[in-house]
């Protein structure tokens, strides 16, 4: 497998501009380290405000870091500046599903026209051809053509998960990257998105970043785990040898209190 | 706090210069000869001409003007009216208290009714009184507050000959003013028959207020309700009655406080339309206030008054403005997150 | 309100003016504003008119005596006369020659020190060009004063009686002439009349108080007393008559009489009828035509009417073009129909005017050559005289409203709508008065439509101010008309004593101007007055002006 | 006798679309000293269940039920006072979204302070009774797991971020130490470690002080761990419901099945990576519900028959309504 | 995967659908959008709709009472006034002038100001704050000093007039849309946007502006009846559109002269001007509740 992803040294201070009389909000994140390989699942997990939502947007640029630099597919960005064509190339490279994926959508814009966007910004197509491949793509995540004209309000949340899945590949991406996006799903359409999501990256060769908070699915789909702490990396490995062998104690708390509640018994 | 304060006098400090610079460009504005604008005076030939503009500074640069302006404001040296002579310090001293007072009495008279009906309403939204209430408010709200003045002068002083048309007081009185406020002046002079003073500017007061103040109160009703129902409906409102709150604690420790922050910012905006509709209703119940005074102007095209007059009501409906969002954004904990973008 | 039943409320009266006044000396201004807000309440006149018989009483002068050739007027001063006591003026001494003198060499010498103060003008004077013939104004003693004329004047104490020819106090002026501030003679007014001046605030009152000490303390009963002496005009010495008369009535008068008044500015004649209603103004002036039946259906409000000495009329500038031209100003002058204008615009409260000249006057040719509506032949005209169709011109429209037109922008706008039927496109022009009326001096109006309203019933006061030559300067002639036969007519009329010679020569003035139409008289208005019940004491002076003197209140 | 006992509720919400039957049939009980949980896809209604528990559903809604009672009260005829009374004293709820459930206008103490019943406050002047309500405060703050309690007592809601905003809301449940504590998912969203912490709190304070937990959540593997029974609840209906360890050992309802592999941490045997077994298709909307069995059109087991709605069939302590259900062969 | 598509061929509302529904089943607005309709129809119809042309005397015919009262004639419904033009027409020619103007002062004014405000919702720093401060405190002097300041520079008449309201009205477009505009700036969706590569135009034109239509409608509806009365007050006051043309304003500032002979020359106008805001009102109500309703469901 080969490396599609490389961060060095990505810092971030603090986004808030000093102000006069006002206290800037100080949090630290980095200075991270991070390959990611080809068709590769990567987990980061970690207590609550330890910045694995930060670090995510910091990946796919949607925050602007301090320092650092960001390798795809051997293209170079700097991930302190945000150019013009540097960020159409990542838009192709890196895709990002947010947090809550119901307030990701448009609520007074159809599905077809938001699914749109990444297309009519990103490529040359024209309009028949978008809608083709917008068909295609909601077809793909498990959709129907149809919902090409349906609104946010008509759309459940497994739905709207999928609408931002489909969003997210919609260009190609090498690496994709998805916060938190099992939380808000409940069991069954959860399973529904994870068999998608499994089944996508191989048929893409999707190397696929997630956070979570359920080590279940992280250990069921994961095929690394990261660790966060404060803003740092406090640990990073093969998800069994997490799992078995934590190092750090931030580690060995979430994985006793994983094994705490999952009963050593098995069904049958 | 304290940056909050500083940042809102540094607001009112800028939108005050931005105001004089207006003011002061206004001169240039009027239609005709600058020097006859500003003084009213025409001159007959080139000499006095050079003369005239040597003395009011206007051969100098716009710049240096605009300092002597500046100064002559401060200085309180606001000219002359064109029509009256009188110096129009003088006459803005008078006409500004009589607007505020109608003013102040318009806005109590909202306040006070219009927020404890609009609780009332909030709090029985739906109800056949609630319907009562917020139909009269929209017709009222729906009211040219010029007709609506015309009307209660067409029933309650021509028809019933409940209440006087026109003026602060009869004539007759000659009430000393001190502060500008009738009522108070008259407690304060020696006038003889001070109670049947007080009565006769009452009543000259009664119409004029209420003809404000309905519309206002109708205003005010709106708003609240809408508050107060859009309170109501929060989730930390069923929240707290879940935990066994008593409906008056739910009332007076959530849904007041809730309901009120969000009307004091649409408060200040009422100033500016109370402002608007005193001045009108001044022109039709001749009061001598502001609005009045600044009609009267316009329509004998008296230019100086028009310019300092425009920057003392826009002041002072700026500053009151401020201070209530100033207040506002004292008292509403959460402010800071949804503004935080100030000068 | 109720609450005006106070008996407070009924020492003072309220009278709802309809502007406000553009000076305190009435010498300088024609208004008819300016003379009821000042001439009847501060001032008094040597003479004065019978408010009945429109006859010439004594008023400051006891008695006069001219002589036979008509040139010399020497007038009997009345003793104890006192000037108005006020925060700005303490009399030191009662009316005299002095004060006569100052009074009239005031306007009629341009060498006087207080001839230029306040711009010096003096309108009324100078359009009847009074200055230039009064050859002396001589001082006899204290209490007697001769004045000589240069030509025989028959209005002459007619014209001593209008509301200009006020007494002012010599006194008052040589003070502030010594502060080096003479022109606040014309501020803050010091004379004899019943009240004096308190203060003036623009657009809202002028309050007076009343003047303790005025000379004629019950003034129905002197008038009355003193009319039968004038008969012969020539002679009449009434002192002892008015003093009896004090002394019966006197009594009587002392709590009653009001000791405020106030002209409560209200430029809106609804407004005035609302306060008069209200009870907050106990007179008004000028109600509306429209209003006059409301009046007359309320028991609280009593309604005074009688024809005015007025004339409103539709002035051409014939000094522009094309209204130089007589065929022009004839074509206009008959595309209009004047009944039209009389119902919409006066509620036919007026009668349709011919001449210049009022029923009410002596002169009145019933049989006056009037124009016809005639838009056919207007048409025609036009097209002579080499005017298109969509010719467009301007009619300026007063901004106040007066008993000779309450309404000249209505009529404006009805005479635009006639004049399109004949092709021509009127503007409507208006402005502020002040404005309005220096515009109008500047001749920059194409047409205007204003009137006049007569200080006294003398026919050269219509004549004289309105059309003639002198009367362009002085800003009364609105028709800019210049015309030596008509000044020619007009003077040789003055000249003559006879009546029916006199009447004569005004017929051929007529005639003249029918044929050469400087301007197309419309209408005559009645004159009306309305007041409150409890006011007693009001009279209806037939030439302008409110007095009063000696009104009561009675709640 | 069950503390809590509902039977056959149903709640119609009025629209200007019609009428909507959003509950359909639910029957649930709480026994003293229980903790059972509450699970559901996410708009099945259970939400929609706490707010008629504590009747904080909008008026214009149309509640019935065959029985609703409160230690043998009847919970729908009481009067205000009544069961406001109730609600202070015995029954406490933590709603779902605690930055909403919030008074944004007042600080964290105030409104915790607030919920304090007056007869746990000891003292006999109002500053010894303010002394003795700020320290019951920071106890129980303490108890759920908030350090600075002196930073966030004093905080506004907006300042805290959500997961010490969720403890918060606990925090105010359980200072007035009720009998039964309605917990609408306490743990959404939260790292796994803080997630033990609350609710080892909850298994510590069923023990102790016998206090019976409504749990309603998602995470199955918290359920799992810490509950007694469980009622499964589908688009408004009642699927399931009984003793976990039957339930989870041998579910009867295809639906409870389905929710049971989609968690991959039960099955030791799932190989990493494999695809999880779901159930295909997703909730209908509520104004788009299926006639009969709502699970009809997504059920693998479906047949002509699930037209009609089936009824609760019951199996010892054990019910649930399915036409065709699972492992009965076995019985 | 297959899909079941049992309910597929159901019928989901769009946003505006909704809309429309929830303020259908009020029937104050019902009422109210149906009297603003006729308003609106007679504004624009106003020169078939009328017997009589606007400015046309009728000499033989001043002050008719209006057709319902005891000597009223039936040719004239409204009466006539004081030159005798018939009062109904010139009340319909009234709504056409009032609300027209009122119309397009309202569009004129939205216009900039949401151009205005998006652009200063957009900025950020200190550029921001100045661009945020600056209408807020224009927002805070009244119409009507603004109108005498326009009046005194440009002189009287309805053109000036609309200006002026507009200059008065711009400041609560700026105000709403920037608010607006920052706070959907800050919904997850502009960063999705974002990362799809949008730049601020295409962000605002694709995501924010249709987001704003509700915002936009509803205080359109707000600054049309503002719109409406002040337009109605200026010329009331005669500072506004002048004395022929038949603006509502100044027709009843008109009849204020034969007030007591002819009442219904103050009554009818005032009474129009009054329906006219009111079922404005109405409408802005009910467009406002339905709103909220959608986004309540
Ligand atoms: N753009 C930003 N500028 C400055 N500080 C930020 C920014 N975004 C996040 N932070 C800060 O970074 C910290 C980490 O937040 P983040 O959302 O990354 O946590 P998280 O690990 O995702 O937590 P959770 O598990 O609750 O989602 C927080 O304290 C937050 O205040
Ligand atoms: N105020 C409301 N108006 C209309 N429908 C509502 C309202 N509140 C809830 N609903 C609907 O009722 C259904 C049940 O909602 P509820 O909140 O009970 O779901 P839930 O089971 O709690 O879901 P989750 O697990 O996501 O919290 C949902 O379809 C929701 O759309
Ligand atoms: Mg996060
Ligand atoms: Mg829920």
């Amino acid at each position: 497998m080969t490396d599609v992803m490389h961060v060095k040294q990505l810092t971030f201070l603090h986004n808030e501009k000093k102000r006069w009389l006002k206290r800037p909000e100080v949090f630290k994140l980095g200075p991270i380290e991070l390959t990611v390989k080809r068709g590769e699942t990567v987990a980061i997990i970690g207590e609550n405000r330890s910045g694995k939502s930060l670090l995510a947007k910091l990946l796919v640029g949607a925050v602007r870091a301090d320092e650092g630099e960001i390798e795809i597919n051997e293209h170079k960005y700097l991930a302190k500046y945000k150019s013009k064509d540097g960020q159409r190339k990542r838009t192709h490279d890196i895709r990002m599903i947010l947090q809550h994926s119901s307030e990701t959508m448009n609520p007074s814009v159809p599905v077809g026209r938001i699914l749109d966007e990444p297309l009519r910004l990103n490529t040359q197509l024209d309009a028949s051809e978008r809608k083709e491949v917008i068909e295609d793509t909601l077809v793909k995540v498990g959709l129907l053509r149809e919902h090409y004209y349906f609104y946010r309000n008509m759309l459940s949340d497994g739905q709207q998960q999928r609408i931002a899945l489909a969003r997210a590949i919609m260009l190609k991406p090498k690496v994709l990257v998805a916060d938190e996006p099992f939380a808000a799903l409940d069991p069954s359409i959860r399973s529904q998105t994870v068999n998608l999501i499994l089944a996508l990256q191989q048929e893409l060769g999707l190397a696929f970043i997630f956070i979570s908070h359920n080590l279940g699915i992280v250990r069921h789909i994961a095929d690394k785990v990261i660790v966060m702490e404060k803003g740092q990396i406090v640990e990073e490995g093969k998800t069994e040898t997490i799992f078995r062998w934590p190092q750090h104690t931030r580690t060995k708390k979430l994985v006793t209190a994983y094994h705490s509640l999952v009963p050593q018994q098995t069904i049958r | 706090m304290i940056r909050i304060l500083a940042r809102y006098s540094i607001l009112f400090v800028l939108t005050l210069l931005v105001l004089a610079v207006m003011s002061f460009s206004l001169a240039y504005l009027f239609p005709g000869d600058v020097l006859a604008n500003l003084t009213g005076i025409v001159p007959a030939n080139d000499e006095q001409r050079a003369a005239l503009e040597k003395q009011f500074r206007l051969d100098r640069s716009y710049l240096v003007q605009f300092f002597y302006y500046m100064g002559d404001l401060f200085s309180g040296e606001w000219g002359y009216s064109f029509t009256s002579g009188i110096p129009l310090r003088e006459e803005i001293g008078i006409a500004m208290p009589a607007t505020i007072e109608l003013a102040t009495y318009s806005m109590l008279m909202a306040l006070v009714i219009g927020i404890p009906l609009g609780y009332y309403a909030g709090m029985r939204c739906y109800s056949s009184s609630d319907y009562i209430i917020n139909t009269t408010s929209i017709t009222t709200y729906s009211f040219p507050v010029f007709w609506f003045a015309l009307l209660l002068i067409l029933v309650f002083s021509l028809q019933l000959d409940k209440a006087p048309l026109s003026g602060r007081i009869s004539l007759l009185f000659d009430v000393e003013p001190v502060s500008g406020f009738i009522l108070i002046d008259i407690l304060l002079s020696d006038l003889e028959n001070k109670r049947l003073a007080f009565k006769d500017a009452m009543s000259h007061l009664t119409l004029p207020t209420i003809a404000i103040g309905a519309i206002s109160t109708a205003s005010i009703v709106r708003i609240t309700r809408r508050s107060v129902i859009d309170a109501k409906n929060q989730p930390y409102i069923a929240a707290a009655m879940s935990r066994g709150l008593s409906g008056g604690q739910i009332f007076f420790r959530h849904i007041l406080r809730n309901a009120l922050l969000p009307i004091l910012p649409l408060m200040a905006i009422q100033i500016t339309t109370l402002i608007t509709n005193t001045m009108i209703v001044e022109t039709l119940f001749s009061w001598p206030g502001i609005g009045n005074w600044l009609i009267q102007a316009i329509y004998q095209r008296d230019y100086p008054a028009l310019r300092v007059g425009m920057l003392a009501v826009s002041s002072l409906v700026i500053m009151l403005t401020i201070t209530v969002d100033m207040f506002n954004r004292l008292i509403d904990p959460s402010r800071e997150k949804y503004e935080h973008a100030a000068i | 309100a109720k609450q005006n039943k106070q008996p407070f409320y009924s020492t003072g009266v309220v009278y709802c003016s309809e502007s406000n006044p553009v000076t305190f000396n009435p010498q300088l201004d024609t208004s008819s504003t300016t003379s009821d807000a000042t001439s009847h309440q501060l001032y008094d006149r040597l003479l004065d008119f019978d408010p009945d018989s429109g006859r010439i009483v004594p008023s400051l002068a006891s008695s006069w005596l001219v002589s036979d050739d008509g040139l010399t007027y020497a007038f009997q001063l009345r003793r104890d006369v006192e000037f108005h006591n006020t925060d700005y003026f303490t009399p030191s001494r009662n009316f005299n020659a002095s004060d006569v003198l100052f009074s009239i060499n005031r306007w009629r010498l341009p060498t006087h020190p207080f001839h230029n103060v306040s711009n010096g003008s003096y309108p009324y004077f100078e359009s009847l060009g009074l200055a230039d013939n009064i050859a002396n104004v001589e001082r006899v003693n204290g209490y007697r004063v001769e004045i000589t004329l240069k030509r025989r004047d028959s209005s002459f104490l007619a014209n001593l009686a209008t509301d200009f020819s006020v007494i002012l106090s010599q006194e008052y002026g040589s003070q502030l002439f010594k502060e080096g501030n003479p022109s606040q003679i014309d501020q803050l007014p010091v004379g004899t009349g019943p009240y004096k001046f308190e203060s003036f605030r623009k657009d809202s009152y002028i309050k007076y108080l009343h003047h303790e000490n005025y000379w004629r303390r019950d003034i129905n009963a002197g008038v009355n007393a003193l009319t039968e002496n004038i008969d012969e005009g020539i002679e009449g010495n009434t002192e002892d008559n008015t003093k009896d008369n004090n002394e019966e009535l006197g009594v009587a008068n002392a709590d009653t009489s009001v000791k405020q008044l106030i002209f409560d500015i209200t430029p809106r004649s609804s407004l005035r009828l609302a306060k008069l209603m209200t009870g907050e103004c106990d007179a008004t002036a000028f109600p509306a035509q429209t209003e006059l039946e409301v009046i007359r259906n309320r028991e609280d409000l009593t309604l005074a009417e009688k024809p005015g000495l007025n004339i409103g009329f539709w002035a051409f500038n014939t000094q522009r073009a094309p209204f130089d031209n007589p065929n022009v100003r004839r074509a206009l002058a008959i595309a209009i129909d004047k009944n039209t204008l009389l119902e919409a615009v006066y509620f036919d409260s007026a009668s349709r005017a011919k001449s210049l000249l009022p029923a009410a006057s002596w002169a009145y040719q019933n049989d006056a050559d009037d124009t016809a509506y005639n838009p056919v032949l207007a048409r025609r005209l036009l097209a002579e005289a080499g005017i298109e169709p969509g010719f467009s011109m301007t009619i300026w429209a007063m901004p106040v409203e007066r008993a000779y037109n309450p309404n000249a922008m209505k009529m404006a706008e009805l005479i635009q709508r006639y004049l399109r039927e004949v092709g021509v496109e009127a503007n409507i022009v208006t402005y502020d008065w002040k404005t309005f009326r220096r515009h109008l001096q500047e001749g920059l109006h194409d047409s205007v439509l204003i009137g006049w309203s007569a200080d006294n019933g003398d026919p050269d006061n219509f004549y004289r101010p309105l059309l003639s030559c002198g009367a362009i300067p002085s800003g009364t002639n609105r028709a800019m008309w210049c015309d030596k036969d008509y000044d020619r007519l007009i003077n040789e009329a003055l000249k003559t004593e006879d009546l029916d010679k006199r009447r004569a020569i005004y017929h051929q003035v007529n005639r003249l101007m029918f044929e050469r139409l400087p301007l197309v008289p419309i209408a005559h208005a009645y004159r009306y007055q309305a007041y409150r019940n409890e006011v007693k004491g009001m009279t209806i002076n037939p030439f302008g002006g409110v007095r009063f003197g000696g009104v009561e209140k009675v709640l | 006798m069950p503390m809590l006992d509902i039977k056959n509720l149903t709640l119609e919400m009025h629209s200007s679309e019609g009428t909507i039957k959003a509950l359909d049939k639910v029957n649930l009980s709480v026994s003293s000293g229980e903790i059972r949980a509450l699970v559901g896809e996410s708009g099945s209604g259970k939400s929609l269940i706490v707010a008629a528990i504590c009747g904080a559903l909008p008026t214009e809604w149309t509640l019935t039920a065959d029985r609703m009672s409160w230690n043998g009260d009847n919970l729908l005829g009481m009067s205000a006072q009544q069961r406001r009374e109730v609600m202070r004293r015995e029954i406490a709820v933590v709603f779902q979204n605690p930055q909403a459930s919030l008074d944004p206008s007042a600080t964290l103490g105030e409104q915790l302070e607030e919920s304090i019943p007056s007869e746990f406050v000891q003292g006999n002047w109002f500053w010894q009774r303010a002394q003795h309500r700020k320290k019951i405060a920071i106890s129980t703050v303490h108890k759920v797991g908030i350090k600075h309690h002196k930073h966030y007592l004093s905080a506004y809601p907006h300042q805290i971020p959500a997961d010490i905003g969720q403890k918060f809301m606990i925090a105010m449940a359980l200072v007035s130490q009720p009998t039964l504590l309605i917990a609408d998912d306490p743990t959404r969203g939260m790292e796994p470690t803080t997630k033990t912490q609350i609710l080892k709190l909850f298994t510590r304070l069923n023990q102790t002080r016998s206090l019976s937990i409504l749990f309603v959540s998602h995470d199955l593997l918290a359920i799992a761990s810490m509950s007694h029974t469980m009622t499964v609840l589908y688009a408004g209906q009642t699927v399931e419901s009984g003793r976990m360890k039957h339930i989870k050992k041998r579910p009867l309802h295809p639906y409870t099945k389905a929710l049971l592999d989609s968690a991959p941490s039960f099955r030791k045997d799932l190989p990493p990576k494999s695809h999880l077994p779901t159930i295909a298709g997703s909730i209908p909307t509520l104004q788009h519900l299926p006639i009969g069995c709502r699970l009809g059109p997504r059920c693998p087991r479906a047949q002509r028959a699930c037209v009609q709605t089936p009824v609760v069939r019951k199996i010892h302590d054990h019910s649930y309504s399915c036409h065709f259900p699972l492992h009965m062969e076995k019985l | 995967m297959p899909q079941f598509s049992l309910y597929e061929e159901e019928f989901h509302p769009s946003p505006w659908q909704r809309t429309w529904r929830a303020f259908r089943a009020s029937h104050i607005a019902m009422a109210g959008a149906v009297l603003l309709a006729i308003f609106v129809i007679f504004a624009i119809f106003a020169p078939l709709l009328t017997p009589y042309g606007a400015n046309e005397q009728n000499i033989d015919g001043l002050l008719v009472p209006p057709s319902w009262m005891g000597n009223g004639s039936i040719s004239h419904l409204f009466g006539t006034d004081s030159l005798g033009r018939d009062l109904f027409t010139r009340v319909i020619y009234g709504c056409r002038i009032t609300l027209g103007s009122a119309f397009i002062t309202v569009v004129i004014a939205m216009l900039i100001g949401v151009s205005l405000g998006a652009f200063a919702g957009m900025l950020r720093g200190v550029r921001s704050s100045i661009a945020n401060h600056f209408p807020d405190a224009l927002m805070a002097i009244p119409t009507l000093l603004i109108a005498i300041i326009i009046v005194a520079i440009f002189g009287t008449g309805l053109v000036n007039s609309m200006w002026a309201i507009t200059l008065a009205l711009i400041p609560q477009f700026v105000h709403h849309t920037r608010s607006l505009v920052r706070s959907e700036m800050k919904k997850d969706y502009i960063v999705a946007s974002k990362l799809d590569g949008a730049n601020k135009w295409q962000l605002f034109t694709y995501s924010i502006l249709p987001n704003m239509t509700e915002m936009l409608v509803v205080q359109g509806t707000i600054a049309l009846s503002i719109a409406v009365i002040d337009i109605a007050a200026l010329g009331f006051l005669n500072l506004g559109a002048q004395s022929p043309l038949p603006e509502l304003g100044a027709i009843l500032s008109d009849g204020l002269d034969v007030t007591y002979l002819a009442p219904w020359n103050v009554a009818l106008p005032g009474m129009t001007i009054f329906l006219l805001v009111l079922s404005i009102n109405v409408v802005g109500d009910g467009l406002r509740s339905a709103l909220r309703k959608r986004v309540n469901h």
